[in-house]
């Protein structure tokens, strides 16, 4: 008996693990991808079950990034639970803030100054194009190309990342939105460097579209895979991009106006096949949106208070009352469910997260596609495991 | 092993020099077989350091491509790097295992990396630079090359791993699927040359027409066909970029190398690299004139420099394809073999059939030759083309 | 025709790899430990307290031991012990100080939320992110000590805050001594002029401007 | 040179009998393969270095995929592969069955007029190789393409028809 008390190896009866040729009878081989796996964005499992190399029947195993956010957080006050927001969607800690804030808001009727507003937008579409030039690297690094199209997106997610701590004070956790309006007033200069980083990101995407777009092996490896039709879209509460390239335009910001976003012109590209493509060009398309949308807001962003001086941060008590508020993120629609009892911390404190919802129908689109596809597919869904888990 | 050019000027000889200074005082018998050796020993040196600054020189050119420097912190420019991978590689430990079946985990490795050794006993690496002048030396080259299936095939499935089964299933079938264009690219070339040894392939290439445009076979429109299939088949043969499937790190982890660790890990790569090089270097002797001259004034460079220079030129290519295209997808990976590179690869022999008949045509006839070879190659390449891009196509947009 | 997009997506690499040698652009790479990026300033990282002289950083502290922050710090990683006595503070005025002071810099995320709550500017947020430590429990659980730092320090980290913060303390301190002297004035001239309403002195009193809510 | 052939045919004879007596089938199959090495390698001593390449190219890189495949395509279950002899009497039917065959084998060997003497390796090059396959026995090489070809087509045939009437199982 070793010291830890365990039998010793050699007396375990012969070899534990199932030989793969029992299961060679029947034609199907089970295959476990993950929790660590090379392409599963995160610690994600699917149970595949494979003929040959079609997916016959796929299970999503999820739940390995829980850390119980939504309990803590009805514990802590609602200030205290700015700074965790920032970990739901590891990728775009701006628009989660964004959306808790707009959520207590709402809740304790605080009002926003202007030039918050301003802001608030500005950094939600410069998440928008972090989140999905990342998509874009993330897809092709599941397609097998070996870091290029990622390296070059994480180029470019520097540059952002290098706004938002000059801002924010840390790169990803920034947690800059405050209840009324934001934390730090950007300044002058903070302001040039963003419309130089808009003006030259055209150029990138250009640069970027020449390497992958037109690729042939790109578009055999996705059109026509993970085909999603947009009656499935919409029953399973599918948001985001991913909706819109099933050929549903359904987009919040046009939707519910929230934000200031009914000042600016910008247009919803919808795609046709609602296949793995299609979301992938959804995506590129949304940027250049994305791009008119911020050359606007930086254009006339107006000067005052960046914080309404009378909102209430710490000792925050809205009166008793439910509300739920909702943005378009980058992954889709995130929500905030608060139900307060007037207390110093939230009765019910609920997320909506785009991810999770996305990834129930993973296997409706999977099904019949190779593993290979899978892989694919799942890089398409934009999945983020904090986000997924919470 | 041959005496070596006569003739030539003191740098071309100086392989044979060298040869002759270290055996003269052996007897007849002792001498033939010293020789025999030392050229196993110099293919296997040079092809050992090109391994291993082929590793660094990859991770640097493809850092270099993503805006990164690649390893630089191991000695001057990294350049110790490989000497690090190797030590790392030595001192990890060799996990075998348990329901794996040790007799064949152990003996893939070694059976790959043997036959992959093999083949460079026939590339000629310069004037009468040889190890083994053999008339079927072509022949040889690929029944060496066809023998690594079954090492991968074994490795796969020794390894008892369900990543390592579906490699290894899909393994065999891309190196069987390409093994055919492979060869139906290097036939024309024998029907040109008339012979089947290596050598006397790169002597008809020599000599220049217009005294500038050398009579490489990749000049010829048949020849430039020839030469794509069979690059493209050798990509393929060596697991490499876009058709990396084995070992498809995305979802089948490593593939049939899942299970491998430590110094057998190595030897796969060893292998793979050593794939990679005798392809190149078989495609170089075949298309682009081994090791003649581009240029006639620049007789002057030894022979072996123009073949190492065209070498490393391809293998640049290689890892320059790896750092930018993603993957095929396994059907559409032996649809492409079967339905574009096969086909065109036959055409292409009928092109060249007719490029050697029509070898008399004079004047206004020789453009006439031309035209035809050239739509003999290009008209395939796109009728083919475009049946195989048939569903896939560059998609326009509407907005909400 | 087939392959017209791999070449374009060739010759974007190809670009790159040349453009690597020459345009600062397309080779983005800091060598870290030989060279660093300039930190923004508004960065932050692990927080510090601020005292006010770097000769005797206990005594200077401008902490009151109010414990807001161990309260509000969402990963509660702030443990506070008030002292028994009392110790003048820069205004002069008695007040309690922090008898244990702890950060577990292995809990704390720094969120910057203890800075927003401290009425007294007492805590900020430092720069240092090098903190490597080879004992995982002891070397991470900063005590007072080693978290107090000089507030010419807190000025060469983050100019602009500190400027405010000290602008800010140095109206609240004229402001009081001012009160103070108007109040002494007040209880010295109450006799030639008792009857004057007493409410006068009070209305012109500034009242100490609320600190950061 | 004559140590290096008592080498080879050793390696040959003993992989065969390792093919033979395996109770793996997939080792037996790279046993096989291992063998048919050997026999290339006679070939080479011979002097007849296309067939050798020829045998090289054929068994080693075809043929043993093709076992492969049949192995793995319709293996019923790991241990069925040698089953034991049931009784004695079945044994000694094997014996004496196996008896006949090497009897007969033996018989042909020596009374077949075998060249006594090492004679010169055949003087064929594979330019007269080329030129008798394309000349005298152009048609017989027809016949066999067309024949092998046939066969091709018959096996595609086959695994097609297989898939489809394969009962779904679900398992």
């Amino acid at each position: 008996m070793n010291p830890s008390g365990l039998p010793p190896l050699a007396s375990l009866p012969g070899p534990q693990i199932r030989a793969v040729h029992d299961e060679l009878h029947g034609d199907l081989l089970e295959l476990s991808m993950g929790p660590h796996h090379p392409s599963t964005h995160g610690v994600f499992r699917m149970v595949v079950t494979l003929d040959g190399e079609t997916v016959v029947k796929l299970k999503p195993v999820f739940g390995y990034l829980h850390r119980n956010h939504e309990k803590i957080a009805e514990g802590a006050s609602y200030l205290g639970s700015m700074p965790y927001t920032d970990r739901l969607d590891y990728l775009c800690s701006m628009t989660n803030n964004w959306s808790y804030a707009l959520a207590v808001e709402r809740l304790a009727g605080q009002a926003v100054s202007e030039r918050a507003e301003y802001v608030r937008v500005i950094l939600a579409e410069l998440t928008r194009l972090l989140n999905h030039t990342c998509l874009a690297g993330f897809l092709l690094q599941d397609g097998g190309a070996s870091g290029t199209p990622l390296m070059y997106a994480f180029r470019e997610r520097e540059k952002i990342l290098d706004l938002f701590e000059s801002l924010s004070g840390s790169r990803m956790m920034c947690n800059y939105q405050r209840f009324g309006g934001c934390r730090a007033d950007p300044s002058p200069a903070w302001l040039d460097s963003a419309r130089a980083l808009v003006d030259g990101y055209g150029r990138f995407l250009d640069e970027y579209e020449a390497l992958l777009t037109g690729n042939e092996i790109l578009m055999a490896r996705t059109q026509g895979i993970g085909r999603l039709s947009p009656q499935l879209a919409v029953s399973a509460g599918v948001t985001g991009p991913m909706l819109r390239a099933a050929g549903v335009g359904y987009d919040i910001r046009k939707v519910d106006g929230y934000g200031f976003y009914p000042r600016f012109t910008f247009r919803v590209p919808i795609g046709a096949d609602g296949d793995t493509y299609d979301r992938y060009m959804v995506r590129i398309l949304e940027m250049r949106e994305s791009i008119g949308i911020l050359r606007q807001a930086l254009r006339d962003i107006p000067a005052g208070p960046i914080l309404d001086p009378k909102a209430k941060q710490r000792g925050l008590r809205p009166k008793a009352g439910e509300v739920y508020s909702r943005i378009e993120g980058p992954k889709g629609e995130i929500g905030f469910f608060l139900i307060s009892d007037g207390g110093p911390n939230p009765y019910r404190y609920r997320v909506r997260p785009p991810s999770l919802i996305n990834l129930t129908i993973l296997e409706d689109m999977c099904l019949g596609q190779s593993i290979a596809d899978s892989v694919v597919i799942l890089g398409s869904v934009d999945i983020v495991l904090g986000e997924v888990d919470r | 092993m041959s005496a070596g050019p006569t003739d030539a000027h003191l740098l071309e000889r100086a392989p044979f020099l060298l040869r002759d200074w270290l055996t003269h005082a052996l007897p007849e018998p002792l001498r033939w077989f010293a020789n025999t050796l030392i050229a196993i020993a110099a293919i296997l040196a040079i092809f050992g350091t090109l391994f291993a600054l082929l590793t660094l020189v990859e991770r640097k050119v493809l850092g270099r491509v993503q805006n990164r420097p690649g390893p630089n912190r191991t000695g001057w420019f990294g350049i110790l790097q490989p000497v690090a991978d190797g030590i790392k590689m030595l001192t990890k430990e060799d996990i075998v295992p348990r329901a794996a079946d040790p007799l064949l985990h152990f003996l893939a490795p070694v059976a790959l990396l043997g036959f992959s050794v093999l083949t460079f006993a026939v590339i000629p690496y310069g004037r009468d630079l040889v190890a083994v002048r053999l008339d079927a030396g072509v022949l040889y080259f690929f029944a060496a090359g066809s023998a690594t299936e079954l090492s991968i095939f074994m490795a796969g499935w020794s390894s008892n791993n369900k990543y390592a089964l579906v490699a290894a299933m899909r393994a065999l079938a891309q190196l069987i699927s390409y093994e055919l264009p492979l060869l139906l690219s290097a036939v024309p070339v024998v029907l040109a040359a008339g012979t089947l040894s290596a050598p006397d392939i790169v002597e008809s290439q020599g000599g220049f027409t217009w005294g500038f445009v050398p009579h490489w076979h990749v000049f010829t429109p048949w020849g430039a066909a020839a030469f794509l299939v069979f690059f493209i088949s050798a990509l393929s043969e060596s697991n490499r970029s876009p058709f990396d499937l084995p070992e498809a790190e995305s979802e089948l982890i490593a593939g049939h190398l899942t299970e491998y660790s430590g110094f057998k890990y190595a030897l796969f790569f060893m292998a793979e690299y050593f794939g990679m090089c005798s392809l190149c270097g078989m495609a170089v002797t075949l298309f682009l004139g081994g090791w003649q001259a581009p240029l006639a004034a620049l007789e002057f460079i030894p022979s072996y420099a123009w073949f190492a220079l065209k070498l490393c030129a391809l293998l640049l290519v290689f890892i320059w394809i790896r750092a930018t295209l993603p993957r095929l997808r396994m059907d559409q990976l032996t649809r492409f073999a079967w339905k574009f590179l096969v086909p065109l690869a036959l055409v292409n022999l009928a092109a060249s059939a007719f490029w050697s008949l029509s070898f008399g045509w004079a004047g206004p006839m020789q453009a006439l030759r031309w035209a035809i070879g050239i739509a003999l190659a290009v008209g395939p390449f796109v009728l083919l083309g475009r049946r195989l891009g048939a569903g896939i196509g560059p998609r326009t947009y509407r907005y909400a | 025709m087939l392959g017209t997009g791999l070449l374009q997506g060739l010759a974007v690499t190809a670009r790159n790899f040349l453009g690597s040698f020459y345009d600062r652009r397309r080779f983005v790479t800091t060598q870290y430990p030989e060279q660093r990026t300039a930190l923004p300033e508004a960065y932050r990282n692990f927080p510090f307290l601020v005292c006010e002289s770097a000769d005797d950083p206990m005594g200077t502290l401008r902490c009151v031991a109010c414990q807001i922050c161990e309260k509000e710090c969402p990963p509660q990683c702030i443990y506070i012990e008030k002292s028994k006595d009392k110790k003048p503070d820069a205004n002069g005025k008695p007040q309690i100080y922090p008898a244990v002071f702890d950060i577990d810099t292995a809990v704390c995320m720094s969120c910057q939320i203890c800075v927003e709550v401290c009425p007294f500017d007492a805590i900020k947020m430092d720069q240092v992110f090098e903190l490597a430590a080879t004992d995982r429990f002891g070397a991470l659980l900063m005590d007072r000590h080693a978290l107090a730092k000089p507030n010419s320090y807190f000025q060469s980290i983050h100019p602009t805050e500190a400027g405010e913060v000290d602008s800010r303390l140095l109206a609240a301190r004229l402001a009081a001594e001012e009160k103070a002297r108007t109040a002494a004035a007040a209880k010295a001239a109450p006799k030639p002029a008792a009857p004057k309403p007493p409410a006068a002195p009070s209305a012109e009193a500034p009242k100490p401007s609320p600190p950061l809510a | 040179m004559s140590a290096a052939l008592a080498i080879v045919a050793l390696a040959t004879l003993g992989s065969a009998a390792a093919a033979m007596l395996g109770r793996s089938l997939l080792r037996s199959i790279f046993m096989l393969a291992v063998s048919w090495a050997g026999v290339a390698a006679f070939y080479m001593w011979a002097g007849a270095q296309f067939v050798a390449f020829a045998q090289v190219l054929i068994y080693l890189g075809a043929i043993s995929m093709v076992a492969l495949f049949a192995v793995l395509l319709t293996r019923q279950s790991r241990d069925e592969a040698s089953p034991p002899p049931a009784a004695l009497r079945r044994a000694i039917l094997a014996v004496v069955a196996a008896a006949g065959v090497a009897a007969v084998l033996l018989w042909a060997v020596a009374h077949s007029p075998l060249a006594v003497s090492g004679s010169l390796a055949p003087a064929t090059s594979v330019r007269q190789l080329g030129f008798d396959l394309m000349g005298r026995h152009a048609a017989a090489l027809l016949v066999v393409g067309v024949l092998l070809t046939i066969a091709l087509l018959g096996a595609v045939v086959l695994a097609a028809d297989g898939a489809q009437e394969r009962p779904g199982d679900e398992p």
